[in-house]
């Protein structure tokens, strides 16, 4: 057999964005993964719910107004992560720089709150099984908010300090693919946490 | 095309320059540094193959303990701490990952790609690996062994009636193994569905890369359950929660629920990438491609969905409704469906091929004999009227045994008698060889045959002892003989293996006219796996080639660089340069390692841990400095 | 070849530290005694208030099993573990609560009216004590009592933590005002069971 | 390969063997486990025609299609598709078998499930099962609380009658199994678990707990005795009379030592001051045919050896060793054994 070159890759890109790239791919198994860990998650919560007669059991339902304005801060965060991701894909630097470090407050205000979020579960872990979930699905969360925040931070570190390649735009692209992953997921737990005590 | 066809030097220049830009190094810190999906998978196999003989031992213990009534060799307490540490090993250290592992190794080989996607992932899985298990072992040997069940059914593995630490050493050790699973099976799938070689169709793609691909994507769905699971367990136990404390609201079935909904997919998750290795076997040894290649490939995604529907057959002696049984029941019974057409495939390729019988195909043959007498339990155990009999006797012992033994062990040592001349480039001993296939197969049905009847007169699984009066003790003998019989085998495997690493006759890079990819480059393959990466026009590359081969130019050849390609077609899409080896997955396994046994002991652990995890992982992403 | 040699070489040689180092704690934190040792059972110790001896010293404590050496039972969590299940097996529960303390006084602060030693407490179970602490001399066999000693330490907090137990599977005793925190819990996510079991 | 089908004929000659025994489910002494059995035989039966099928046209392929070469010489050699369609018109068949076969076997199965599981009658005979770690504690429940009765590790059943039983646990999950008569059920803490099991003859069968439940899982079993209606009734008139007093006075300071010391903590006899719920009960011990949970004969001397020192029979169980004098011993042994 006499090797013959049949196809010749020299001019191809060296990177691309979206399902062209492998990052977007593995970033979609770690989404996929971590989504079923929710799912999971809101299964064993509506499986407590069905274990317990009062829900909640025997302590007042979590207050509202931090989940509110926390929710809101997370669904605006969606305008700057979306110019990022578009910036990124144009390669315009400047844009980057800005949008990031927008989406990046947005998220840091959100994780402030968080901590009030907690408090404002009204329950402890320790108290029961519904406060055992309660806790777990907002933990759960945060830990996804915690490792996005320290990558949208790395990530904006780097576009100011270099090197800036085309493949770091697709890291930010990413990024921010991730991110709407972060919104999407707190929306039906969400849900669970603050209304799943007043409504089932 | 005369002009396109490249010279002998041409191949020589290349390869000389890709050594440059692939080569992993020397010394310890590259030996740690090493991410080559080669060095990986290997290190993979060899680890899982280490947990697969320190589990061993302890099966042979239990073997020795059970072999007379109210033997006192191993009290209560030792046995449940062996028994459990025996099957956690087996399910989660060794079964899963040697099937990653060879998938790592394999799988870029046979898509005919320089390297596995994500390889400093890969790299970290293997050592989230390694770490996991020496937790286990390690424990074992401080006292600190799991000790209730693989299973780890609550309350018995809760707070309250598993004082100390054993039962977080076993949580915490589903962790890394699941971890290391799911980071692997990331690197598969973006392989898989990216980096084939151009011309790759999905519909040309060998059966153990799509076996590899649905285990992978049931991975990714099925482990999160487990990993769930833990967590409630160890929050349970460090810090008070509440999730199965039915005093409290929680609920011990919730555990079961979501144990075996990870439980059962796992099964086929170990014993769907063997049924891919049994295809390649068949196919080499019956020299003709596999007959059915499409129903094979909708069988292994037929199993993969159904898997995920039959958790709660695990249960049905529990307070499941009938409803739910019932149709559980029905979707046990499909499932025998797919693995049903794979037997009937293979049977119609054998019928038809030419049969050249050497140790891998007897491997195969011994897979059929003993998996199909596991799979008709299966279809017993599917019936709720009975399962409610043989439920947790030795009958499911002997049941299971057979499905993973006969499914995923014989089959696995097909594998390594088949693509163990690849990797090593030396072929290992046949007769040894076909010694080895006849004490293994012979001491396995000695080993579990009789523990059907066991089940049916009435022994109870997961105990330390019996009664001499039950006469359930000449079975027993007969079992602990056939488990030594399948220890001498794995000897025998490893004293073939040793020996040919010297004296073994040179494999070459096709030893066997086999027609995949992976056998189109040398024994071992260089580095950077193809010096021209192929291009591919058949399922059976190797076998319908003429005189022609064609190949991919234009990549780099002083870069890591790669070819990506589309998901559907594998037409070429971009290039992309590959990292370096680095030692950060190292040391984010190191700190990620710490950080889960740390909180074995304390919830602080997990804050203060990460701080490490951090600023390895930052390590780890940081572009290297020379980079533009 | 050769560094996976020395990998293999260096996990053994790391396996062996851990067993040195942490041996000594995990064998005597996991151990699972199942037989006390009959000359401990049978004859309890003289409950002494002082280490001085008039003489020869007493024979040195056997560092693997209970008896002599009732500090074994603090390290052992199995023995916690039990003396936990004895606390509402011997109806203590009855008077003095799951520790927060009923008819009896309350277990889990540090007010020790006969003194915080295991030995003190072994005392108090055995000997019975005014008001109303009856004695079970006789009744429970002394390897229990120990482990319900330890466990009443263990209320207080005076145990190591690794081998103190955790949570129980029955209704929980807890200070009402725990249910309803007005501010994230100073410790994080530390519980109070973590600290200061009950 | 002739090795291996003679090791399996072998291991089957020896499965034939063993159908009979206490704890057995191809014994089968009850409707249900008869029902089960039935099922049993008939999966075996067409599960073990499939295999030898399957492993007989392996065999007829290896014997008619092998060659003696080296797979390298074949290599690359043109692949013969000749018989694609036949091949593929065979493998529909076995597929269409297989299905047919496990449609029939999930019918089956559904059928029999619904025989198997029809709730218990109201008026049944009904009694609570509550597993510890690791003893069977047996309550057969009575409207009028003077006629509860209370024992442990042995239930009684009368023949002929549907027997309702309540499954609970209060510390960790065990499962109920009596193969003889039925297949088994969990006792899962915080639930209860209700089902039935009916003897159609007189026997003794052993049940054991088949959920893993600790250290002496192994040694966690009971006895069902099935007898006749008349029998059954004045057994259980006698359990529901209090322990008769002792009759001399060896006894009598034989149920002192039991009353004021440590025996009372965990252990009832009704009709005296004991009342401890922890252990198993003991107003009628001495007519039970074991100890421990089905470990041991109910014997003098066993009964001696166990409370003395249980931890050397049942390493683990929650009985601690009690240390008596001689003659302690021997009048709380002649006590014991008044418990009829």
């Amino acid at each position: 057999m006499r090797p013959v070159a049949a196809v010749d890759v020299s001019r191809l890109p060296d990177h691309a964005f979206g399902h062209r790239s492998i990052l977007w791919w593995g970033t979609l198994g770690f989404i996929a993964t971590e989504g079923m860990a929710f799912a999971i998650a809101i299964a064993a919560y509506l499986y407590l719910r069905t274990r317990i007669p009062e829900w909640p059991p025997g302590v007042p339902p979590p207050d509202l107004a931090i989940g509110i304005a926390n929710m809101a801060i997370l669904i605006l965060s969606a305008v700057p992560n979306y110019l990022t991701k578009r910036a990124s894909e144009k390669e315009d630097l400047r844009q980057v720089r800005i949008w990031i470090l927008v989406t990046l407050a947005f998220a840091i205000a959100f994780l402030v709150l968080r901590w009030f979020e907690f408090a404002s579960l009204n329950v402890r872990w320790d108290l029961n099984a519904y406060g055992s979930i309660q806790w777990t699905l907002l933990g759960l969360h945060t830990v996804h908010l915690l490792t996005d925040v320290g990558d949208t931070a790395v990530l904006a570190v780097l576009m100011f300090t270099g090197p800036i390649t085309g493949r770091r735009f697709v890291d930010v692209s990413e990024n921010s693919f991730y991110w709407y992953f972060v919104i999407a997921s707190w929306l039906p737990i969400y849900a669970l946490i603050y209304w799943g005590p007043r409504v089932l | 095309m005369s002009d396109d066809v490249l010279r002998p030097m041409e191949e020589r220049e290349a390869a000389a320059k890709l050594t440059g830009a692939w080569h992993e190094g020397e010394g310890i810190l590259a030996w740690l540094s090493a991410t080559g999906h080669k060095t990986t998978g290997r290190r993979f196999v060899l680890t899982s193959f280490g947990f697969f003989i320190a589990a061993g031992v302890l099966a042979v213990l239990m073997r020795l303990q059970l072999a007379v009534p109210e033997n006192d060799l191993i009290g209560p307490d030792l046995y449940n701490q062996i028994f459990s540490v025996h099957g956690t090993a087996m399910m989660f250290l060794f079964a899963v990952p040697v099937m990653q592992g060879v998938a790592i190794y394999l799988v870029p080989l046979m898509v005919g790609a320089r390297e596995i996607a994500f390889p400093r992932l890969a790299a970290f899985a293997l050592w989230m690996l390694l770490f996991g298990g020496l937790l286990l072992f390690v424990s074992l040997l401080l006292d600190m062994g799991a000790e209730a069940g693989w299973f780890a059914y609550v309350p018995l593995s809760g707070p309250e009636y598993s004082p100390g630490k054993r039962s977080d050493v076993y949580a915490q050790t589903i962790t890394f193994s699941e971890i290391s699973a799911i980071a692997a099976a990331v690197c598969l799938i973006t392989t898989i569905l990216k980096m084939r070689a151009p011309g790759m169709s999905l519909n040309r793609m060998p059966l153990f890369v799509w076996a590899s691909l649905v285990t992978a994507f049931m991975i990714l769905f099925a482990m999160p359950s487990v990993m769930m699971a833990s967590t409630f367990l160890i929050m349970d136990r460090l810090i008070g929660t509440h999730f199965f404390n039915p005093a409290e609201g929680g609920d011990p079935l919730l555990w079961q629920h979501l144990f075996w909904f990870f439980g059962h997919p796992e099964v086929y998750i170990i014993f769907i990438p063997a049924l891919g290795m049994v295809s390649h076997i068949v196919e080499a040894f019956a020299r003709r491609p596999v007959f059915g290649y499409v129903p094979m490939v909708l069988s292994l995604a037929a199993t993969a969905f159904l898997g995920f529907g039959l958790w709660v057959h695990h249960m049905f002696a529990s307070n499941v409704p009938q409803l739910g049984a019932s149709f559980f029941t029905a979707a046990s019974m499909m499932i025998a469906i797919p693995s049903g057409i794979q037997i009937f495939c293979w049977l119609a390729t054998l019928w038809d091929g030419r049969l050249v019988i050497r140790t891998p195909l007897l491997f195969v043959f011994g897979f059929i004999f003993t998996f199909v007498i596991g799979g008709m339990t299966g279809v017993m155990l599917a019936a709720v009227p009975l399962d409610l009999q043989v439920h947790d006797t030795y009958f499911v012992v002997a049941h299971f045994h057979y499905v993973l033994i006969g499914g995923a062990v014989l089959p696995l040592f097909g594998a390594l008698y088949y693509w163990i001349p690849k990797v090593t480039g030396r072929m290992l001993d046949e007769r040894l060889g076909q010694l080895n296939f006849w004490l293994m197969a012979i001491g396995v049905n000695l080993t579990f045959f009789p523990m059907h009847q066991l089940g049916l007169e009435g022994m109870t699984r997961r105990v330390y002892t019996y009664p001499p009066e039950m006469g359930w003790d000449r079975l027993n003998l007969i079992a602990t003989v056939g488990g030594v019989l399948v220890a001498l085998s794995v000897l025998l495997f490893l004293f073939n293996l040793l020996r040919s690493l010297s004296v073994g006759r040179l494999a070459g890079p096709d030893p066997w006219g086999s027609p995949g990819l992976e056998w189109a480059t040398s024994s071992p393959p260089p580095e950077f796996n193809f010096a021209l990466p192929p291009v591919v026009t058949g399922r059976s590359p190797l076998w319908e080639a003429g005189e022609e081969w064609p190949v991919v130019t234009g990549l780099k050849l002083d870069q890591r660089e790669v070819l990506i390609t589309s998901v559907l077609d594998a037409e070429p899409d971009h290039r992309t340069e590959f990292p370096e080896p680095s030692i950060w997955p190292f040391l984010a396994a190191i700190a990620v390692g710490l950080t889960f046994i740390g909180s074995i002991f304390t919830p602080w652990a997990v804050v203060a841990g990460s701080v490490p995890v951090a600023i390895t992982l930052i390590g780890w992403f940081w572009p290297k400095p020379g980079e533009e | 070849m050769r560094a996976g040699i020395f990998a293999a070489f260096v996990i053994l040689v790391g396996a062996a530290v851990l067993l040195l180092v942490f041996g000594p704690i995990t064998y005597v934190r996991e151990a699972r005694e199942f037989r006390p040792d009959p000359v401990a059972a049978t004859a309890p110790p003289e409950i002494r208030m002082t280490d001085l001896q008039p003489g020869l010293p007493l024979p040195g404590p056997n560092p693997n099993t209970g008896g002599e050496n009732p500090s074994w039972y603090e390290r052992n969590a199995v023995a916690l573990s039990e003396g936990q299940r004895l606390f509402s097996a011997m109806n203590c529960v009855g008077c003095h609560s799951h520790g927060g303390g009923g008819m009896g006084p309350p277990l889990m602060d540090d007010k020790w009216i006969y003194g915080s030693d295991i030995k003190n407490i072994y005392a108090t179970i055995v000997e019975g004590r005014p008001n109303g602490m009856p004695s079970f001399r006789g009744k429970i066999p002394p390897e229990q009592v120990w482990q319900i000693a330890a466990y009443v330490r263990s209320m207080a907090g005076l145990t190591p933590k690794q081998a103190s137990p955790s949570r129980p599977d029955h209704l929980q005793a807890k200070a009402p005002e725990a249910s309803y925190p007005e501010q994230p819990p100073a410790g994080g996510l530390i519980p109070p069971s973590a600290t200061a079991p009950q | 390969m002739s090795a291996k089908p003679r090791a399996a004929l072998a291991a089957l000659a020896l499965s034939l063997g063993g159908c009979e025994g206490p704890q057995n489910m191809l014994d089968s002494s009850g409707p249900q486990a008869d029902t089960i059995e039935g099922l049993w035989w008939v999966m075996l039966t067409v599960t073990s025609a499939v295999w030898f099928l399957v492993v007989a046209a392996m065999l007829v392929a290896i014997w008619r299609r092998r060659v003696r070469a080296e797979a390298l010489e074949l290599s690359g050699e043109p692949k013969p598709h000749r018989r694609e369609r036949s091949l593929g018109i065979a493998v529909a068949a076995s597929v269409g078998l297989t299905v047919a076969i496990l449609f029939a076997f999930t019918i089956y199965s559904f059928v029999l499930e619904r025989r198997v599981f029809a709730a218990p009658p109201k008026d049944a005979l009904e009694i609570q099962v509550t597993g510890h770690q690791w003893w069977w504690q047996v309550r057969y429940v009575h409207k009028d609380p003077s006629k509860i009765v209370e024992t442990a590790n042995e239930i009684h059943i009368p023949v002929g009658q549907k027997v309702t039983v309540r499954l609970s646990s209060p510390d960790v999950i065990h499962s109920f199994w009596v193969p003889n008569l039925h297949g088994k059920r969990d006792l899962i803490p915080g639930q209860e678990a209700i089902f039935w099991i009916e003897a159609d003859r007189p026997g003794s069968y052993r049940g054991q707990c088949a959920e893993f439940c600790g250290w002496q899982h192994a040694h966690m079993s009971f006895w069902v005795h099935a007898e006749e209606p008349e029998a059954f009734q004045a057994w259980l008139e006698q359990q529901r009379r209090p322990a008769p007093e002792p009759p001399d006075d060896l006894t009598r300071r034989g149920r002192d030592i039991f009353v004021t010391g440590p025996c009372a903590m965990c252990h009832a006899i009704s009709g005296t001051t004991a009342s401890a719920r922890f252990g198993p009960d003991l107003t009628h011990l001495a007519s039970r045919t074991t100890i421990a949970a089905g470990t041991l004969p109910n014997t003098r001397g066993h009964l001696a050896a166990w409370i003395a020192d249980p931890q050397s029979y049942k390493p683990g169980n929650r009985m601690p060793p009690t240390f008596l004098p001689p003659a302690d011993m021997q009048a709380l042994l002649a006590y014991l054994e008044t418990l009829r």
